[in-house]
């Protein structure tokens, strides 16, 4: 392809790790647990997009569907759990008899 | 500059991120989310490194899928462990190790 | 009956375990009986595998007939060997014990998901020791880390449930940056099987920084000083025949895995300065563990530090063997330890967990009188404690004797030190329990009834370390297959 | 694989074994436990008798076994190693039926007997050991097998004892160890070789082997209680009396000082060692260690402790003699292995009595209990007058020979050392004579409860005169065949090559 | 002490910075430096025809590297009872009941997502796609069921559904030991390598789908001590 071709998407290859390391930092660093987790799942988004550029089409599905999409799931239902009330009881602590 | 270099330095990146994350923040949802943010570093470097010439190399792939899959059934059993030792202790963090108090039932 | 040659004995000794636990977990009420035939049978394979490797040597494997590169090999040599023998015996003598130590008490919760994890993690215990290909190691790695820290976890008391969590933090973490050493080798090799990586030119940053991450990934998961903070945490708090399991065989299983990258993967890399902080490393854990031991409020977190303690012996190899032109020597010695660790300890827990059950608290002090109880019991304690100590005739002292005739051979009489107040730091607070033991209460003996099963296996296990001291030379013998270090058994300056 | 590859390895096993048994035994089993303890005596009795009349005819007993390349176990008998194996043997028995009669319904006998005869075995393979690892190896099991017993009564101060003594003898067992790994990374495994088996090093590692020296030295001196290393033995009085009698007589004690021997002589060779300048130390060690002893007996009153220090004075004497180059006060070290044996066993077991059946456990309170108890005193008396070295009895043959030794080597101020000490022994041990013989009783005992028509069960006063006679036979009979200084004799010129 | 959303004190922030920062420009240097290889995509090319599959990815997942995938099929399957070992307390239900909207979506979308993860199922033979990703899918439709009927399934018996969750490992390890015979674990006999493949993805993607759904659910539907 044509060297402006090239640039163009070099730009775009940088700016998807730009987005993905911002968002990483983000999901990391944001005071709100739920929104650390809503940019984890951004996140994932755009390695799918990555995995596209790297001409890793499986991976792209497997990224959007589990990384993403399921572990994003995961994580939000886990932010609920927390947020509600503790069960100190959980089901029996009791320890071998 | 080659989309896997690109790729390949954002990894490193993501991996420093999350290390940093990991060690330093107490709450143990973000020190799961802080170990996938490695993992996807791990994965980019990993299909980063692989080939260089021409059509991409399968293997990487193939294992980069696996990686992800391990990934996520660690994840759910994490953060499934978190929430348990939020209902046992109170709160959703590490509690301190060096706990040596005799006591309670021998076994 | 097939000659023992033929026999397709390493995928076997992991398909076995594999089978059996998605068995035991669909059928939930035999769990019991069927986790303890498949244990029985496991043992046997792996034990058989032992003696195919010392009698027709290296053994290999292709899975899909495909071989390295393209396909996953499994490969067994001596060493390999030598630690599924030792998964085999302690997963033996463990699954007796576990038979009798989860009753129906909890509506059989531990009991029906005890057996499943446990058979999960001795497959990947075997998968780990005879994977010839490094990646495959990796899946394996997250395969013991995950059913390690679910024991634990079985627990369910609030230590238990903060131990089983850094436990997985730091193992996800540990596997994670030997996964990307891992890539990065392959991105200089093209190769994750072990022999092609050894015969590949790996040189430059990438294969140094590769071995680094991995170096630390491997030190971190297996509790190295100053990285043993999660380990007695975990391993004091898991349900005693879990504790076993870790002490004696989880935390071997990634300094198996350091062995293979630094002594066939890129040996060349070792320079005196990186040995020598490693097996620094190791002495400040001996002497760190044994006085943490010393001073232990609670039973079991004492025989944790004894772990973090007797783990530090085993990094002397480092020192000691590689880049040594006979290097054979620390290397059996260090092979000897490991062994005589593993059983030895295993042991220790066993019988801590039925002595704690004749006890009043489970705090070191209260197990005054129980020798009156539990006779045999603490019997198994004190045979376990004397070949930690390393005093003759047990595997320990073998395994000393050979690692103190390499340090002072070679005129490293420093690390012989290490070893000898190793050696009294153990004396030390082993002592320190049996005094309490045999400590005679007001009037009569406390009545306790301990199922048999619990005090015999404890007792099995120690005398299984106290005969390694005899067996020494024939161990040698198979440790030899496939060595990457060669030499004598004994150095001798005027030679 | 004839009889002489294995009766070395037999006499060891022909106590083992029935220890090994009797752990498993049940309280009750008295009878059988007893049958086990004595079948395993009188068998080794005949064993080691064969052996002895194998070795005087330089008849070559030797058991090996293999652990690893260049790790052998070797049981071999020389002059040596008869006589001490003889000693412990004909000890064990009489300490044996000492102490089934004095452990009548206590608990946990089957423990005690199990233990009592791995001690013994031990014992005999320290003095059967053929190379320096084997010898490590049997000195840590009697480490091992000695500590339940030390702490059998699980009190509190039997514990504390028990604790002191372990952490002394691990300690030098590690020095030990340490010593022996040293030397064997240096010259291979070291077999025991009458005349020095370093041949080889001795021009060019001379300063290695010095310190070596002194490590082993160190090692062996914390069982052997020299002086600066002696802490645990007081401690260990906490231990039954025929334990006291067996560490004291034979076991521990005997087993450090039995090495030294070994040492000097097989290890390094007399003359190397004296070569090196390293004999003149331990002498001088062992003369401090004599003198030192006896000073702190006298102002025990515990009559277990006053014997406890004198034991650390005598034990001494084989050191020095040792250490003194010169085949007569060789002579004079060795052949009070057997006689500080039989005459300290004599003093602890008549110290048993005396508590068993007055309860007296002070020197304060012996008055006149010679009246009470004529026979024990008496047997009493002899092992006293033997240790402050009075004729006929055995002390003064020790004595002798190592006076003349001294003067023979020029070392005249062990003279005084001697002097010194006799005099010291007869100022701790005079009063005891004359307060039990010749006081009267004040009051009742402090708890009297006699058993048996005697003054003391037979069981327990059989051995106490069994011993007494041997130690002045010792010495009378001095000039017979076979009699300890006759083997002594054999050994020094054996060593010497004369 | 802990207050969740506390953090370290400085200094070891500082070194963690340091620490981090020291790996990831390791890292990136030994990835700039690294000599360039064509790894063993030749290799797998090569074998393509033989391998039963015309996708390479899934040629490497299913067939080359198959052994890494039944241990990684064995993880997940892991982590499904580790997290039921852990008896979490049910959430409480009804908590933002979803609305009728929501529900009748949920009717539509779970049947089309079935049927989508079984095309990709069939497509992963010679295209990207295959049982991982079919069976995100299934476990996607067994997360909306979970968020509005509060479980992924309708009512199994326990025996069943642990069945169902073991059955992917089980099929996998069966058909690796049948086709072992004599020769080599996981060895396809030629020709019938494709339909073996299909038969053990088939098998994994239901597993895979229900272990993740029921790891979403997070609790064990018929614990042990609600039996007897």
């Amino acid at each position: 392809m044509d060297a402006a071709g090239s640039l163009t998407l070099g730009i775009i290859d940088g700016l998807i790790a730009l987005a993905i390391i911002a968002l990483a930092f983000g999901a990391t660093a944001m005071r709100d647990l739920f929104a650390g987790v809503v940019l984890f799942i951004a996140m994932g988004l755009f390695m799918a997009l990555a995995w596209v550029r790297l001409d890793a089409p499986d991976l792209a599905l497997a990224e959007a569907g589990i990384g993403a999409g399921l572990a994003g799931a995961l994580l939000l239902a886990a932010v609920r759990r927390l947020a509600g009330p503790a069960h100190p009881e959980g089901i029996g602590d009791d320890e071998q008899p | 500059m080659s989309p896997l270099l690109t790729y390949g330095v954002a990894g490193a990146v993501l991996i420093a991120i999350g290390l940093y994350a990991l060690i330093v923040r107490r709450h143990l949802l973000r020190k799961i989310v802080a170990l996938n943010v490695i993992g996807n570093g791990v994965f980019l470097t990993l299909v980063a490194a692989a080939p260089r010439l021409g059509t991409p190399d399968p293997v990487p792939h193939a294992m980069v899928l696996t990686g992800i899959v391990v990934a996520v059934s660690a994840t759910a059993f994490a953060l499934a462990l978190a929430v348990r030792v939020r209902d046992a202790t109170g709160a959703a963090v590490l509690p301190p190790p060096g706990d040596d108090v005799a006591g309670g039932p021998g076994h | 009956m097939p000659q023992l040659a033929e026999l397709p004995l390493l995928p076997w000794a992991v398909a076995l375990p594999l089978g059996g636990a998605a068995l035991v977990f669909v059928v939930r009420e035999r769990a019991q009986a069927i986790g303890l035939a498949v244990g029985v049978a496991s043992a046997a394979v792996g034990l058989l595998l032992a003696l195919q490797v010392a009698t027709g040597g290296v053994q290999h494997h292709a899975v899909g007939g495909w071989g390295a590169p393209l396909g996953i090999d499994l490969a067994a040599d001596g060493l390999s060997a030598l630690m599924v023998a030792m998964t085999s015996v302690v997963g033996l003598w463990v699954s007796l014990y576990s038979s009798a130590y989860f009753g129906a008490g909890d509506g059989g919760h531990q009991r029906a998901y005890f057996w499943p994890l446990w058979l999960l993690l001795w497959t990947a215990l075997n998968a780990l020791f005879l994977a010839a290909d490094s990646f495959n190691a990796y899946v394996t790695l997250e395969l013991l880390g995950l059913s390690a820290v679910a024991l634990v976890a079985l627990a369910a008391t609030p230590a238990a449930l903060g131990g089983a969590m850094r436990y997985l933090l730091v193992g996800l973490l540990g596997s994670l940056l030997y996964l990307l050493g891992v890539g990065l080798l392959y991105g200089a090799a093209g190769t994750v099987d072990f022999r092609l990586l050894a015969t590949a030119p790996l040189a430059g940053p990438a294969a140094a920084v590769a071995l680094g991450v991995i170096t630390a990934g491997l030190v971190l998961k297996t509790a190295l000083f100053p990285f043993h903070f999660w380990l007695p945490p975990a391993h004091a708090s898991a349900p005693a025949p879990v504790s076993a399991v870790l002490s004696a065989l989880v935390v071997k299983a990634s300094f198996y895995l350091l062995l293979r990258f630094w002594f066939w993967v890129l040996p060349e890399a070792a320079t005196p300065v990186v040995t020598n902080l490693l097996g620094l490393l190791g002495a400040l854990a001996v002497l760190w563990g044994g006085l943490r031991a010393l001073t232990a409020e609670r039973l079991k977190l004492l025989v944790a530090y004894s772990t973090v303690a007797q783990l530090g012996y085993l990094f002397l190899v480092f020192p000691l063997a590689l880049g040594s032109v006979e290097g054979f020597t620390a290397w059996g010695g260090v092979a000897l330890l490991l062994l005589a660790h593993a059983t030895a300890k295993a042991g220790m827990f066993l019988s801590a967990g039925a002595i704690l059950k004749a006890s009043a608290h489970d705090g070191v002090s209260g197990i005054d009188g129980t020798a009156q109880a539990l006779p045999v019991t603490v019997f198994a304690f004190a045979l376990a404690g004397v070949s930690l100590v390393g005093l003759p005739p047990t595997g320990g002292f073998a395994g000393k004797w050979i690692l103190l005739n390499a340090a002072l051979a070679t005129g490293q009489w420093w690390w012989a030190a290490v070893l000898l107040a190793g050696s009294l730091l153990a004396a030390a607070y082993t002592v320190r329990v049996l005094t309490h033991a045999f400590t005679r209460l007001p009037g009569e003996p406390p009545a306790c009834v301990v199922p048999a099963r619990l005090e015999w296996s404890a007792v099995a296990l120690a005398v299984t370390a106290l005969v390694l001291g005899f067996a020494a030379g024939e161990i040698l013998e198979l440790l030899r297959v496939g060595a990457p270090v060669s030499g004598p058994v004994l150095m001798e300056q005027l030679r | 694989m004839s009889v002489d590859t294995w009766l070395p390895a037999l006499i060891v096993l022909s106590s083992l074994l029935p220890g090994l048994l009797i752990f498993f035994l049940d309280e009750e089993r008295h009878a059988l436990r007893t049958a086990l303890n004595m079948a395993g005596a009188v068998l080794k009795i005949g064993l080691v008798g064969w052996m002895i009349w194998g070795v005087f005819h330089d008849h070559a007993y030797e058991s090996r076994m293999s652990l690893v390349p260049g790790l052998d176990l070797v049981l071999e008998a020389d002059a040596l190693s008869v006589f001490f194996v003889a000693l412990s043997t004909l000890l064990w028995l009489v300490t044996t039926i000492y102490a089934i009669g004095y452990l009548e319904d206590s608990p946990h006998r089957s423990r005690f007997f199990g233990f009592f005869s791995l001690c013994v075995s031990a014992t005999v393979g320290i003095a059967l050991a053929g190379n320096l690892v084997t010898f490590l190896i049997f000195y840590e099991l009697l480490t091992l097998a000695t500590f339940p017993l030390v702490a059998h009564r699980g009190t509190p101060d039997a514990m504390r004892g028990a604790r002191v003594y372990l952490a002394y003898t691990v300690t030098g067992g590690a020095v030990l160890l340490f010593a022996v790994a040293w030397l064997s990374a240096l010259a291979g495994p070291v077999e025991f070789t009458t005349g020095g088996a370093l041949g080889g090093l001795a021009q060019t590692h001379r300063a290695e082997l010095t310190v070596i020296f002194a490590l082993l030295i160190a090692g062996l001196g914390v069982k052997a209680a020299l002086v600066p290393l002696h802490g645990w033995l007081p401690q260990a009085m906490v231990a039954p009396a025929p334990v006291s009698a067996l560490l004291h007589a034979v076991a521990v004690v005997k087993a450090g000082a039995f090495g030294i021997v070994r040492v000097v002589y097989d290890v390094y060779g007399v003359t190397l060692a004296a070569d090196l300048g390293v004999l003149q130390p331990l002498a001088l060690l062992a003369a401090l260690t004599i003198v030192y002893g006896s000073v702190r007996a006298i102002a025990q009153d515990g009559l277990k402790k006053r014997l406890a220090y004198s034991t650390v004075s005598q034990v001494s004497y084989i050191a020095l003699g040792t250490a003194i180059f010169g085949p007569v006060a060789s002579i004079g070290g060795i052949v009070h292995l057997v006689h500080q044996g039989v005459m300290k066993i004599t003093l602890f077991f008549c110290a048993g009595n005396l508590a068993e059946t007055l309860g007296i456990h002070n020197v304060s309170e012996m008055r006149g209990c010679a009246r009470r108890m004529p026979l024990t005193m008496a047997a009493f008396t002899v092992g006293a007058l033997g240790m402050i070295g009075v004729p006929p009895v055995a002390g003064f043959v020790t004595k002798w020979y190592l006076g003349a030794g001294a003067v023979a080597a020029g070392a005249e101020w062990v003279l005084v050392v001697l002097a010194a000490s006799s005099l010291l022994n007869a100022a701790y041990f005079l009063p005891i004579l004359y307060a039990a013989w010749f006081r009267e009783p004040v009051g009742p005992w402090p708890e009297e409860h006699p058993r048996g028509r005697f003054e003391a069960p037979l069981m327990l006063l059989v051995p106490v005169l069994v011993t007494a006679a041997l130690s002045v036979a010792a010495g009378l009979l001095a000039a017979a065949p076979f009699s300890p200084l006759d083997w002594a004799k054999l050994i020094a010129e054996r060593e010497y090559g004369l | 002490m802990s207050n969740p959303e506390g953090t370290a004190p400085v200094l070891l922030r500082g070194l963690a910075a340091l620490l981090a920062a020291a790996l990831g420009a390791a890292i990136a240097w030994a990835l700039v430096t690294l000599p360039p290889s064509s790894g063993l995509r030749d290799a797998v090319a090569a074998q393509i025809p033989a391998s039963g599959v015309a996708h390479p990815v899934t040629a490497v997942l299913l067939n080359f590297r198959g052994y890494d995938t039944l241990l990684e099929v064995a993880v997940l399957l892991l982590a499904l009872i580790a997290t039921w070992s852990l008896r979490l307390a049910r959430p409480p239900a009804g908590r933002n009941s979803p609305g009728l909207v929501l529900q009748d979506l949920v009717r539509l979308l779970v049947p089309l997502l079935i049927v989508l993860a079984g095309y990709l199922l069939w497509l992963g033979a010679h295209a990207p796609g295959g049982a991982f990703q079919a069976g995100a899918l299934l476990a996607g439709a067994g997360v909306l069921l979970t968020l509005v009927e509060g479980r992924p399934l309708g009512p199994l018996a326990p025996a069943v559904l642990r069945g169902l969750a073991a059955l992917g490992v089980a099929v996998f390890l069966a058909v690796a030991l049948l086709v072992m015979g004599g020769g080599r674990l996981l060895e396809y006999p030629r020709g019938q390598a494709g339909l073996l493949i299909l038969l053990i993805e088939a098998a994994s993607t239901v597993s895979i789908g229900l272990a993740l759904a029921y790891l979403f659910r997070g609790d064990e539907p018929a614990p042990p001590e609600h039996r007897r």
